[in-house]
This record gives structure tokens, C-alpha cells and sequence, in this order.
């Protein structure tokens, strides 16, 4: 009968919490969006079946091992335990990533079109607005955010995953499940939350816009930008310089040629398996605790804001850029500098061929697209640079 | 610091998003110079290097493939050729 | 002179002993049966090559780092201790594999006829009666087996390498080598063990026994099963949620269409890394100490007559079956319950054959087979549980 | 606990047997009951949805093969045309 | 203004130091030579770019974490940091690299000639007399360098990156910077370092010796001769065995011809992800302090020496082998017992193409090609043993 | 030991070498006589097993491209054709 008794103590039914069932819909809903809606199905599923699994009541995924005085183990941790550890915590998995999505860049469009730089500069507005708005929140007392959490919930405006996860990882990693799920989740809305606010912003005329033909970039400049960017970095922002350092060696191996085998796989097998642990390592911290309460709403609806103002302030950036050149610069493009690649890039070559059938913006568009990978990791760097002294 | 919280976020308001600015817009420079820099030295050795030059890069895609899966393909191709 | 004595004292031939040369020969034997008969040699490869690399006298392949009072690294570790304390001790690397083996498993056809589960459970007396059988062995005083070591050497009745190696690892680390090469050595026999009970168990007219095709089972089933399994695990059974877990998360990233890439790593690199490391970390506990005495014995004779109960169970239960019910199942598919996938089930396709050269079992036996996984999991799960409480 | 060995070995056969068929009998419950659901809603939807749903599963064993493998294979193939 | 200020101080220009910068120009300067003159691009571009990242002033890539009384993490540490001491000072991934290296190499030429096992043996004179120049500038205090540096310094003449990084990260860290680089650099200049040495050794005559073709190599041999390596290793020089103990594994891997996907991933993803790694670890050790100095410009220099050495010793041999023997061998394909597989065999495949157009050595140089990697390995335990118990 | 710097370097050149020799030469003889048993012992089988055995080993090379590889290229072969 004890035996009895043992096991339906451990049951999930006996133990079970009102805030578990509730996070396991919230993974359940997670899985939903990205299977059936494609909501960036690669995070949102180890995200999601991370959720799940850090909810089971006492499954004990995310707890640490324990060791006895000697210093032999008696109890082993639980897989999301070790993966946050070891992979979050230290920030390296969003390190890899990076340096993945800087092995799958090409930045030859921003190169043949340097000032698009700017729109991904503008489009970070979005960011640091966000963050105004989450200290307003926390200063009025509507919400309990620090200014280390207002900056995590910023730079969801930054449309960059792993971004976004890095700071929040290091500002205020309770906060790492709803900043991760908001970030992923607008991304994934990026078709849905731009195009209003982009015909909004722009007359006919302008979205009719028709840009010159890039030139053609050689390789030589394309392996000598990464070096660029990246002297540049150590020189004035080295707290930028875990992101783009990454970002320009795995941009480098791409570009340069002879690690071909090396950059292949970091383009594949590195970046797939670290980006099913950065799922799961996610997902651990999608506890009732830290998601169930009023911040995640205001979260949410932060992160949301962000988006728009982003997208707002690239395209109002592209038509100021406009009053001072010559070659004109379709505004629909400077959307795109929110990131979010290559999303918002196709977004506004959607949009550009509404209005003009014959208008390609799509290579334009990943200018400052790339561009705004670029500003978001700059702004993460100063950011957490600021907010450690204050 | 003891500033209060919108205090704070003003300043990373205004230092963040000027730090962003003067950084990008200093990256557009130092790109404008590296790409002029770039083509004007390479465009004496073009004629002769772009050929010599190009191959590597432009074989960078197809490399990317390890050669025992290529030389797996052709025989592939040649199996599937004698059905 | 004194390099001489130097060389000489550090040489293989001064500090042998003969358990290692014994143990040597244990390694060499794994091999060949790996490599010239066939033996599940993914695993026993890697696991009888870190046999060898464990066993060579003075080499500390299995020696733990040692830190000086200030923290400091005085002589790094060897490369067998750092795969076991990482990913056995862990459990991380039965866990990843189990992983991959979900996303290499199809549940179709256990979907199309879900009474097959009740195979797969069957099957699992094999685990339970080699329990009883090992603690009698250790009541009676004839091998020193305590209560958990019972359970670690029932589990190789579950046919299943990841749990037999997860389980053990928890319970009983001394009896890992083993338990390891029993679970893999008997799967790899599985042809030769299961035809003769099979056949000893059934009447002509049984094995001649035609089953109705399998209907066609949706992708959304699909999808949907391995989270309705989790939930029921989570719920009713979370000890088991370890295992279960990743396994239906590689069993869904596989089914679900959209996160193609990482399915597709997870079941090629990242499975054959941790596979090669597992196996290598398996034979760093192939010492002479904890492999050459009697209870290996034990365990070898108890493997054995696991195998044969499961198998004997899982055709009995098949009969069962048929008594209540007017879709009749042919009995030969129960043998496949004890999972050894997709052995069991080639092995009742092929018995099946030789009764009715018309008839086909595979398909129908691959149910019980994927059931033979989920059970011999619940089965470790409930041990863990119990075990840990007596 | 403080049973013999050979008291410890019956329940852990009494209840881990027991436990692996309540749980196992009560999924096949799941599952049928899962079936009969997923098959009852999406027949509705199915004769529009059927194939818009089908591709993505139907394209998963292709799409393991990442987009640059699959180009690598067709110039591989056209390379081996022209010899 | 206190922001401009914490931004002033935290950026790259106020904090910079004159050997930060030279060193940024010497991980340019290797960048350049592997992306353009194609030195060892596979391991000089991590290392490269792993300098530029490890002397970003303020960055903070190669800072341990630090943690609190209560074990809390409260600042995270470098990327580099990380890689270094998870996978350099265990040995971890120069052991993994030799497995991979291990699955790449093909026996048979050597089997085919078994005698050509002495060019190998050879070859390391070139390490011996390197150490003894090492000593000798230590001696009379020209510069710094203890038993352990000197043997650390002498491995490069092994011509084997892995061997002489697995080496130095035991014996002298501080060094792994510049032993590596100076390495993997005179591995790239194979092509122009041997050839005048190979002729000015040879005569016309013996250039233009042509061997008997090869015997063809079984299967079976190709098998067990991994084994009867490891054996030999493990009763003779144990302290061989990590590094020639994870060779003969990924040999075995790839011979047995039944664990096939193993062998191919450890030829592809997971060598490429460790080599990625290996890379950028190293580069964290080329810091101004341990690079800078006259120390390395002795390393560069005794290194040139080494190969220089370890080539006409190779060729020597040769010579003498063909006293004794009445199979004549080429002396051109001693040189290739250095190792730096397979550039060495292709050049003693080219200079004696220049001295008989018809006459291919390049499998008869596979031969000591392959035990000139046996030779330093052998080299390596062999003076790991001795320095340790100086 | 108290041994000079110079004393230890010799030391290490004469039993470094002295061991990289003996080792490598055992090694020869190793070699040849695995090589002159495995090839007594196996021709009696060859006749027969040769075919056996050759297969895994020369299947090795294209099996190292997994299944689902191949007939991705099969697929792409043939939708090649088609065009
Ligand atoms: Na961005
Ligand atoms: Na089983
Ligand atoms: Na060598």
C-alpha cells in the first residue's frame, strides 16, 4: 500500500499546480502557432515543448544536481538545468548562433548601398522608445520593472533573437521567457504588423519609388567588411563585441573562401543543434512564477510597440535621407531595418510591388536589414554597458 | 546612481541612441573608405587577378559540399543513368 | 639510467595487471562480434574500444582532474572521465539519443491499431520477473545484488540500449559495463533468441493468422500523438518524463513538417556524436574490478532469460487478445514487444513468413515494437520511483 | 523500508507491472479517443484543407536536405551531363 | 555626462595598450596569410580571428566567470574563456581532432611498406635536436625557456598541429600561442622549406630511384592494424595512448566499414565544430604578454630549424635504409616522414617529378607521411613522461 | 633531479629518440607479422569470403552518405529529367 501511496504522491495529478496546467497551455499554444501558423517554428517549438517540460509537475527538468560534503554527486540535475547553465547562463549559445547567422549573411547589398546603414540605426528607435515606455510603467508603480528589465523588454524592438536573449540573459534572466516568446512572436508577425503602419507613413508616390541598380560587390570587400566592422567594434564599443564579434568571424568564414567545410558547418549542423538546446534552455524559464503575472501582459504589449515604432521610425528615416540625396531611396525599405531578416525585407518588397508592379525592393531592402542586425547589436552593447553602472 | 527610474531611462534613451547613430554613421564612412580603398588597389591587378582571384569565391558554394558526398552524388548519377 | 627506470616504471608491461589484460580481451571481443558478426555495432564499437583505452595500465583515460587548495588545475583528467561525468552521470546523453531515436521512430503504425500498446506492456514481465529472479539470486546469498541493482539488470529485459544505460546509471553506476553490453550483446541476438520461443508458443494455424491492412493514419495524428503521450506521462507517471520527454519532442520535431533542419541534425550529427561519446563513456566502466567477477555472470544468464520471458510474455499476451476480440492479431507480433527496434519486428515478419509466405507482419509488428519503447520506459520510469524510495 | 529483498523484489514486480499496464491500457484509451477526434474535425476542413495541410508533411524528407545540398546536387548533376 | 563618461572609458580607444594593437596586427597578418596565401587556412583563420577577438581592449573574451560566497554566478565569463578551459587545458578537442584525423588517414601505403615506418621515427630528430637548441639558449640565458618550454618548443618539429597543441597545453600554456602559430605556419611552408633541402641531400641518381609498385592491402589488414598500434601503445608507452589511442579509435571507425556514420560524422561535423573551436581557444593565448617577446622570435626561429632538420634526417635515413636493403627507396620520400600529411608526400611527389617525369611517388611518401604523425605522437608521450619527472 | 638544463635536454634527446626508435621498429615487426597471419589466415576463406567480406568494406564510401541523402538525390535526378 506505501507503494501505492509512492507512486501516487509522485503523480503529476497529485502534485499538480493551477499556474502548471496554465504554462502548459501556454506551450501547447506556443506549439500551435508555430506548426500550424509558422510562427518561427525553429525557437518556437524547442521554446514551446521546453515550456511543456519544465511544467510537468515533479519531472524536476529544471532543477540543479546536489552534491554531499565530499563533492560526489547524490542527485543529478535535470536536462533544462544543465542546458540553461551551461549554455544561457553563460551566454554562449546565442554566441554560436550568431556566429551561424553571421556564416548565412551576405552583406553585399549594404555594401553596394552603404548609407542604408542609417534606416538600420533608425529602426532602433524602437528599442530605446520601448525602453522609455517600460520605465513609465515601473516609475508610475502600474508595473514592478527595474531598469534592467526595461532594457531587456526594449530590445525585443531590436527583432533579433538571439539578441534579445543574450541581454536578457544577462539583465534579467527571470524575464527570459516572456522576452524571448514576445521577441519571436513579432517576429513571425512582422507580415501582419508592418504593412499598415508602412502605407500609413507614405504616399503613393513615394512607395513607387524606383531605386538604381546595386553594383556589383567584389569579393575582396566583402571579406574585408567583417575585419572592418569588427575594428571598429574593439575600437569604440567593445561591449558590442561578443554579438558582432561572432557575427563578423562566422560572416568571414562564409566570405573568405577556404574554410568552406568550417563555415558549411556552422551553418548546419552547429547552428542546428544549439538552436534545439537554446529552445529547451528557454523554455525552462517559462515558469508560472516568472510568466503568470501582469508583467509578461505589459511584455507583450511593449514588445508590440517597439515593432511599430521601429518600423515607423526606418521609414521616416528613409524619407528624411531622401531630402538630402539625389538617389532617392524607396521608404518602404527602411521597414526592413528592424531586422527580423529576411521577413521584413520581403514585407517591403510585398508592399513596394502593391504599388508597383514592376518595383523589385527586395535586394535593396536587405541592406538595411543586415543593417539593423548590425544597430541592435550595437544597441545591446551599450545598453548593457550603461545599465551595469547605473 | 541615484537617479530615479525615468531618469534612468532618458539617459539610455540618449546615450544608447546616440551611441547607435554615431557608430552606424561612422560605420557608412569607414565602409565608403574601405570599399574605395579596396577597388582602387585591386582594379590594377584586376585583369590579371579577378580570374585567379574569383574562382576561389565563387567556389565557395559548391565547395561547401564535402567532396565524398560530390564524388557519392556522381556515383548516384551514374547508378541511377544505368537502370 | 634513471630515464631508463623512468620509461621502464610508466611502460604498459610494468604496471599490468592481469584483470586488464583479462579486460583487453573482453574489449577485443566486443569488437569482433561488432565488426564480424554484426553486433549492434554503433555501440559496441565505440563501447569496446573504451574498453581497451580503460584498461591500459598507467594511461588515467578514466582519472578525475586534481585541482591545488587555490583552485587551480594540477593535472588535467582523462578523456573517458570527462565523457562519463558529463554525459552518463548526467544522464544527457541517453537522453539526447532518445531524442534522435524519436525522431527516427514512426508511430503510424501503432496509430492505425493502438490495442498493440497492450503488446508492448506485455512485453515488459521480461523486466519485472528478471527483478524477481535477481533479488532471489541476492536474498538467498548467491551474488551480492541489492535492490537497485535488481532493477538495473531487469531493465536489459527492456531491449531498449538509452534506458538500460539511463537507468543504471542512476541506480547502480558499478554495473553500467554490463548491464550495457548485456542490453546491446542480447539485442543483437534477438534473431536467434526470439524464433524458437516464438515458434514453441504458437500453433501452425496462429502463426498463419492474417491481419486486416492498416488504415492510413493522418499527419495531424501524427503530430498530435507524442503530445498526448507527454501529457499523460506529465501527469500520471513524471518519473518517466525524462525519457519520454525527449522523446517525444525528437518523435514531434520530426512529424510536425516545419523544423525539418533541426530533425533532420538531430537524427544524423548530433545523434552519431553523443552515440560515439556514450559508447566510449560506457567502457570507461569496463574495469576489471566492477566486470570480472560472478554477479557479470548473473547478469549475462539474468539478460538472457529477460529476453526469453519478454518474448514469451508479449506472444501470450497477443493470444489473450484474441480470446476478447474479433480482429484477430497474429501472435508472432507480440514477440516484438519487447522493443529491439526494428529487429523484433523483422524477426516476426520473417517467423510469420515461414508459416504463410503470404503474409506480411512487418507493419503490424512495428506497433508493438514503438509500444515496446514506451513501455520499457514507463518501466524504468516507475523503478527509478520506487527504487529510490526503499 | 526496512522488507527483505525478496519483499522489495514482489512489489517492485507487483506495482511496476501494474503501473505499466494501467498507464499503457489508458493510452490506448488516449489514443483511440485522440484519433477519433483529430479524424472527426478535420474531415470538415479536410477536402480544402487536404492539401494545403499534406505538403509540409509531405515535404519533410526532401526539406532534411538543406536548400544548398539540393543546388550542390543539380550542378553536380549537370556538371556529370556535359562530360 | 556621467554616461559619456562610463561610454569614454569602456570604449576601445581610452582603454588600448600598444600590444593590444601590434597583436591585433598579428592576427591580421595571419588572417592574410591564410585567406590569401593559403597557410593552413582550416586552423589559422579561427586562430587569427580568436587573436583579433582576445586583445579587443575591455572585452573581456578570455575573463573566468565570478562567483559569489553562495556559488552564484554574478558576472559571466569570455566566450574564450570558456572554450579554453572546457576543451584546451583537458585536451579534450585536440584528442577529438586526432580521432577525426584518425578516420581521415588511409594505412594502406604504410602497410604495403611497413620499413618505411623508420622515416617516420626519422623525421623526429628534428624535435630532439630542436629541444636540445631550446636548452642550449637557456642555458646561457639568451632567452627564458625551462626543460618544459624546450620540449613544448622542439614538438613543433613534429609537424603536427594537434600533437604539438595537446603538448604545450601541458607543459607550457603560456606558449600555446606562439607553438602553435609557428606550427601551423611551417606546415604551410612545407612547399618551400623542404625542396632545397631534399635536393642539396640528394643526388640525381637517387631522385630518379624508382620503387616498386605497392602491394595491394587487404581489408583485414587495414583493420587490425589499428589495433596492433593501440596494443603496442598501450604495453610499451601508455603515456602515448591519449593521443594515439583516439587516432587508432577514428581509424577503426572508419576500417571496420560497419559504423559508417560514425566515421562520417567524426570526419565532417564534429572535427569541423572542435577545429572551430580549437582554433579560437588558441588564439585566446596570443595575448601581448605571452606573444610579445623575444621568447617567440626564439620559437619561430627553432622552429624553422626543426623542420629543417626533421627533413634531412627523414632523407638521411633514407639513405642509409638503402645500405641494407635491396628494395631500393626513393630518398626523396624520407623527407615526407615530418608529417604535415599530405602536403609533405605531394612535395616529395613534385621534386621527384622534376627529377624523372615518369616517376610517381606520392602513395610510396603516404607511407612515412602517416608515421611521421605515429613518430611525434610517440614523441609527444614520450617527453610528456620524462619532463613531468624533471 | 638537480640535473643542469643542458643535461636535461640531453637526457631528453637520447631516451626521446632511443624511444621513438625502438617503438617505431617493434612496430615494423608488428606490422609484418599481423600482415603475413592475416594474409595466411584468410586466403583458405578468400575463395569464399572475399565476396563476404569485401562488400561492407568497399560498401564503405557511399554508405557514409546516409540513406535519406540518396534518395534525396535520387529525387533530385529525376526531377532534374523531368525538366
Ligand atoms: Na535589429
Ligand atoms: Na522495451
Ligand atoms: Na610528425
Amino acid at each position: 500500500m506505501d507503494n501505492v501511496n509512492t507512486l501516487w504522491l509522485s503523480s503529476g495529478l497529485a502534485q499538480v499546480q493551477a499556474g502548471q496546467i496554465f504554462m502548459m497551455m501556454v506551450g501547447l499554444g506556443l506549439l500551435f502557432l508555430a506548426i500550424r501558423k509558422g510562427f518561427e517554428p525553429l525557437l518556437l517549438v524547442p521554446i514551446g515543448f521546453g515550456t511543456l517540460l519544465a511544467n510537468i509537475p515533479g519531472a524536476g527538468f529544471e532543477l540543479a544536481p546536489i552534491y554531499d560534503a565530499a563533492g560526489h554527486m547524490t542527485s543529478p540535475g535535470g536536462l533544462l538545468y544543465y542546458i540553461y547553465s551551461a549554455g544561457i547562463e553563460t551566454g554562449l549559445f546565442p554566441l554560436i548562433i550568431f556566429m551561424g547567422v553571421g556564416a548565412m549573411t551576405d552583406f553585399g547589398p549594404l555594401l553596394a548601398n552603404p548609407k542604408t546603414l542609417l534606416l538600420g540605426a533608425a529602426a532602433q528607435v524602437g528599442i530605446f522608445s520601448t525602453v522609455l515606455g517600460a520605465v513609465a510603467l515601473g516609475h508610475f508603480g502600474i508595473l514592478d520593472f527595474s531598469i534592467r528589465d526595461a532594457a531587456s523588454i526594449g530590445i525585443i524592438g531590436g527583432a533579433d533573437g538571439p539578441t534579445a536573449i543574450f541581454v536578457t540573459s544577462k539583465l534579467s534572466p527571470e524575464l527570459l521567457g516572456a522576452v524571448a516568446v514576445a521577441a519571436y512572436s513579432y517576429m513571425a508577425l512582422v507580415p501582419i504588423i508592418q504593412p499598415p503602419i508602412m502605407r500609413a507613413m507614405t504616399t503613393q508616390a513615394e512607395r513607387e519609388i524606383k531605386m538604381e541598380q546595386l553594383r556589383t560587390v567584389s569579393g575582396a570587400e566583402k571579406i574585408i567588411f567583417p575585419l572592418t566592422l569588427l575594428l571598429l567594434v574593439a575600437f569604440l564599443l567593445p561591449d558590442a563585441a561578443p554579438l558582432l564579434g561572432m557575427f563578423c568571424f562566422g560572416n568571414l568564414m562564409k566570405e573568405c573562401g577556404v574554410v568552406a567545410r568550417l563555415s558549411d558547418t556552422t551553418q548546419n549542423a552547429l547552428i542546428n543543434i544549439v538552436t534545439i538546446f537554446l529552445g529547451l534552455g528557454v523554455g525552462s524559464k517559462m515558469s508560472a512564477e516568472m510568466f503568470l503575472n501582469y508583467e509578461t501582459l505589459g511584455i507583450l504589449g511593449l514588445g508590440a510597440v517597439a515593432f511599430c515604432i521601429g518600423t515607423a521610425a526606418g521609414v521616416l528615416m528613409a524619407k528624411l535621407m531622401n531630402k538630402f540625396s539625389k538617389h532617392k531611396i524607396n521608404p518602404l525599405i527602411g521597414a526592413a531595418g528592424v531586422s527580423a531578416v529576411p521577413m521584413a525585407a520581403r514585407v517591403a518588397n510585398k508592399v513596394g510591388l502593391e504599388a508597383n508592379p514592376q518595383n523589385f525592393l527586395l535586394m535593396h531592402a536587405m541592406g538595411p536589414n543586415v543593417a539593423g542586425v548590425i544597430g541592435s547589436a550595437v544597441a545591446a552593447g551599450v545598453m548593457i554597458n550603461l545599465v551595469s553602472g547605473m | 546612481m541615484q537617479d530615479t527610474l525615468i531618469d534612468q531611462g532618458l539617459n539610455l534613451m540618449l546615450f544608447g541612441m546616440g551611441t547607435v547613430f554615431v557608430f552606424l554613421t561612422i560605420l557608412v564612412f569607414a565602409t565608403i573608405l574601405m570599399s574605395t580603398l579596396v577597388n582602387r588597389f585591386t582594379p590594377a591587378t584586376k585583369v590579371e587577378q579577378a580570374p585567379s582571384q574569383a574562382p576561389p569565391i565563387a567556389a565557395n558554394s559548391p565547395l561547401t559540399v564535402s567532396p565524398h558526398i560530390v564524388s557519392a552524388i556522381e556515383k548516384a548519377v551514374a547508378a541511377h543513368r544505368q537502370r
